[in-house]
């Protein structure tokens, strides 16, 4: 039997290093790839409280769904901008691309 | 320790029940469940070898192997394995060591987990998950996976190139398969094999055919077989992503390939031709012992070989079509056909046939699905009577391509 | 071992390399091995959800995680070609700046669990897992499938979702696209 | 359920043994004679020009990119399939809806000739 604190402070570490990730990193990807990891500290905290307080009802599994599916559509339209912004400035550093900047 | 039991057990496929009889512990029925599972799967693919080569040999008017192991050849595979055995194992040059060596390990293993949910007999099955369906898809997306490694692992043009069209050619047409598959689902209300099983009263190939068809035509791509072998076209990129491997490691992509077209047999066998099921020959019950296990593993046994056969009638028929051909056909031909198929029969299953009975609801769906595939083809063909280049059958297409 | 269950052990095994693999994530300079790095720690994140029951959903992480999502990054990071080149510096100024707010954000977060969580007093933070039956565990799924589509649960959400999914694949396929004038000149 | 799943877990340790010992045989038995020739990559016999880690087209990307939202699709509709037999009449209403739209987003890419291989 698994105390619900470790699944707790498990998902918690996970989103600690995503976020380290996401403020850290220059390349855009390696950030998009961090957003992810924030995705799954987030998904394993609904599935922890859906079995450990509702195991009768499904809404921490739905909303696990609902953002497995947001997570898509992020990766999917972040990759795409990265893509196309590769192609017209040459880079994916986040820094160097402050068009809006002077 | 009764040998009575033990040998009953034993006829009625029924060890794990025996072995929990005598008080093994569940972990340890497990593990030789799995030792079983994977050694006779090695088997198999060994004979498979053989056999698909000795088909082929005979539809192209050839003898085929006939040397080694007697006349017919059966050791012409061992031979072989033999052989590659002995083969240097070279590693090229500035090849991304991690990800070179462990994809070949990676795609073997992800071809024999989707055994662990194939039910081979009643009451025999690696283990009856409530999502059994979903997770073979599950699986079957992993293994997208290794390619990708050993294209990028072996520091290679032709590899990397070979390996962005592998993994186009499965991710296309892991839609329609995944569309397909919801049918049966549906009309089956379970995701777990043995209840498709179990609901087969009619074998769904029978009511839904169409469903049936488009999953076999994504089965062949998923499996790289022809026409759809693009993932190898030796001609155009020289053997595709693994062709910096040798020895084992190259065999190793060999083995998952025919590990997986027998699964997609197993597979297509049951969730469309009610698995194990022959006019309850599955029940049969002789003198209190229920024989009807082995009846049900040797019909399996059958039809899964009747389905393979076909797979290789297929390849020693048709000739290969282009990539463009195979994304089109995927994308314009299979993928509206099923999202159209899936919706009639959700429509039809909810709103018209509620309370029907058994048999006119099948006689109505498969007439639905008729319909359908016919319409399709209908369409298909006044579009190119328009002069319109359209996606033709895929017969058609293949005769095109060459 | 150290008083612990066989499934704690278990537990703590996966948690650890779930964690060590996602640091390898946000520290790795190559980026097709950090990328296979999270492939991973998705896959123990998928380990994490059938030791808690949710196997549908485990799977459905191996589905969409690491056979679709994953796909797109490494078809991301070899169009952006910015792979082999170890000499570039991954990290920007402020990298011990988001060191120190994510072990602070952590050992807050812990700080919380273990002593103010949860705000229901009859439940402990060491709260096992409530006994219930393997059956309404296997049957979540189908509970699942039934709130997608009942009006008085998720229905506006799972609608909103295939817009969504719209939206997302019309906006990526117009920005990946090449313009034609782009190819032109 | 967890005992189910514990038939998987044995397998996935288990498994990777074939293989893993198919290839250490072979690594045991094999001559091991590398050369710098042999070792080369192999690029239809004439010398390797450049690293292999090439751009490649966006095209790849688009296919994947339809294959999500599709692959997102089964997640949802999976669940909904398995309960069919349990929902009312409304429901079918609701599944037509949701995949009526993903066809938009197909016929979308579709029309923009996306699709096309090129």
């Amino acid at each position: 039997m698994i105390p619900m604190s470790w699944y707790l402070i498990f998902s918690a570490a996970l989103f600690a290093i995503g976020l380290y990730g996401v403020m850290a990193r220059r390349n855009a990807i390696a950030i998009l790839m961090s957003v992810e990891l924030l995705l799954n500290a987030v998904n394993i905290n609904l599935v922890t409280f859906w079995r450990y307080r509702t195991p009768d009802r499904s809404v921490g599994l739905a909303w696990a769904v609902f953002v497995l599916a947001v997570a898509a559509a992020e990766a999917a339209v972040g990759l795409a901008l990265i893509i196309s912004v590769y192609r017209n400035r040459d880079s994916v550093i986040a820094e160097e691309l402050d068009l809006l900047r002077n | 320790m009764d040998i009575m039991e033990l040998l009953k057990s034993l006829l009625e496929l029924d060890l794990g029940g025996y072995l929990q009889s005598v008080g093994t512990a569940v972990w340890v029925i497990n593990l030789i469940g799995v030792l079983n599972l994977a050694t006779a799967c090695m088997i198999i693919v060994i004979f498979l070898i053989w056999l698909e080569r000795k088909v082929i040999a005979r539809m192209q008017d050839r003898i085929g192997p006939n040397r080694v192991g007697g006349k017919y050849g059966l050791l012409q595979s061992v031979a072989d394995a033999t052989k590659l055995l002995s083969k240097e194992l070279i590693t090229p040059a500035g090849v991304d060591r991690i990800p070179y060596n462990v994809a070949p390990v990676l795609i073997v293993v992800a071809s024999l987990l989707t055994w662990a949910v194939i039910p081979l007999a009643p009451g025999v099955i690696g283990v009856d998950l409530n999502i059994a369906v979903f997770f073979v898809l599950a699986i079957s997306s992993v293994s997208v996976v290794t390619f990708l490694l050993a294209g990028w692992g072996s520091n290679n043009k032709y590899a990397l190139l070979g390996a962005f069209r592998a993994v186009a050619q499965m991710v296309s047409y892991e839609v329609p398969m995944i569309v397909s598959l919801l049918v049966p689902i549906l009309l089956a209300r379970s995701m777990s094999t043995v209840d498709i099983v179990e609901a087969q009263g009619i074998p769904f190939i029978v009511v839904v055919p169409l469903s049936a068809l488009i999953f076999f035509i994504s089965a062949l791509a998923e499996t790289g077989r022809t026409p759809f072998d693009l993932l190898e076209a030796d001609s155009e990129i020289v053997a595709g992503f693994h062709i910096e491997y040798s020895g084992m490691k190259f065999a190793m992509f060999f083995l998952a390939e025919f590990l997986g077209t027998l699964f997609m047999s197993a597979f297509f066998v049951v969730i469309y031709l009610s698995g194990y099921r022959f006019f309850g020959v599955e029940e049969l019950m002789i003198g209190g012992l229920h024989i009807g296990a082995l009846l049900g593993f040797i019909v399996f046994v059958v039809k899964v070989f009747l389905v393979y056969f076909v797979f290789i009638w297929i390849r020693a028929t048709l000739p290969r079509v282009r990539i463009d051909q195979l994304l089109n056909f995927n994308w314009k031909f299979l993928v509206p056909l099923s999202l159209v198929l899936l919706l009639t029969v959700a429509v039809m299953d909810k709103l018209f046939l509620a309370d029907a009975a058994q048999i006119p609801k099948a006689a109505v769906l498969m007439v639905t699905n008729i319909v359908v595939g016919w319409v399709t083809v209908e369409l298909l063909r006044r579009r190119d009577n328009d002069g319109q280049t359209a996606v033709s059958p895929i017969t058609e297409e293949a005769v095109t391509a060459h | 071992m150290f008083g612990l269950e066989f499934d704690q052990i278990f537990f703590v095994l996966i948690a650890a390399v779930t964690l060590g693999f996602s640091v390898l994530v946000v520290t790795m300079r190559n980026l097709f091995h950090a990328a296979l790095a999270l492939m991973v720690a998705f896959l123990g994140v998928a380990v994490t959800y059938v030791t808690l029951g949710a196997g549908f959903l485990a799977m459905a992480q191996l589905l969409v995680y690491i056979g679709a999502i994953s796909i797109l990054i490494i078809f991301g990071i070899m169009m952006t070609r910015r792979i082999m080149s170890a000499e570039e510096e991954p990290f920007n100024g402020q990298a011990g700046l988001a060191a120190f707010t994510a072990v602070i954000f952590f050992a807050f977060t812990t700080y919380v669990f273990i002593n103010y969580w949860p705000a229901v007093p009859a439940v402990s933070p060491l709260a096992m897992a409530p006994e219930v039956d393997p059956a309404m565990i296997d049957n979540s799924v189908v509970l699942l499938g039934q709130a997608f589509v009942n009006p008085n649960a998720y229905v506006l959400p799972f609608e909103v979702a295939s817009v969504m999914l719209l939206a997302a694949l019309v906006g990526s396929v117009f920005i990946a696209k090449p313009r034609i004038q782009e190819a032109e000149a | 359920m967890l005992d189910n799943w514990q038939f998987i877990a044995i397998f996935v340790l288990f498994a990777p043994l074939i293989p893993g010992a198919a290839i250490g045989a072979n690594w045991l038995l094999s001559p091991k004679k590398p050369n710098r020739i042999k070792q080369e990559t192999y690029e239809c016999g004439v010398e390797a020009v450049g690293s292999s880690w090439i751009q490649f087209k966006v095209q790849y990307y688009i296919y994947a990119l339809v294959f999500v939202v599709f692959d997102i699709e089964a997640v949802f509709l999976f669940p909904i399939a398995a309960a069919y037999g349990l929902l009312g009449a409304f429901a079918v209403v609701e599944i037509v809806l949701f995949v009526l739209i993903l066809v938009a987003a197909l016929a979308y890419t579709w029309g923009d000739g996306s699709l096309e291989w090129v």
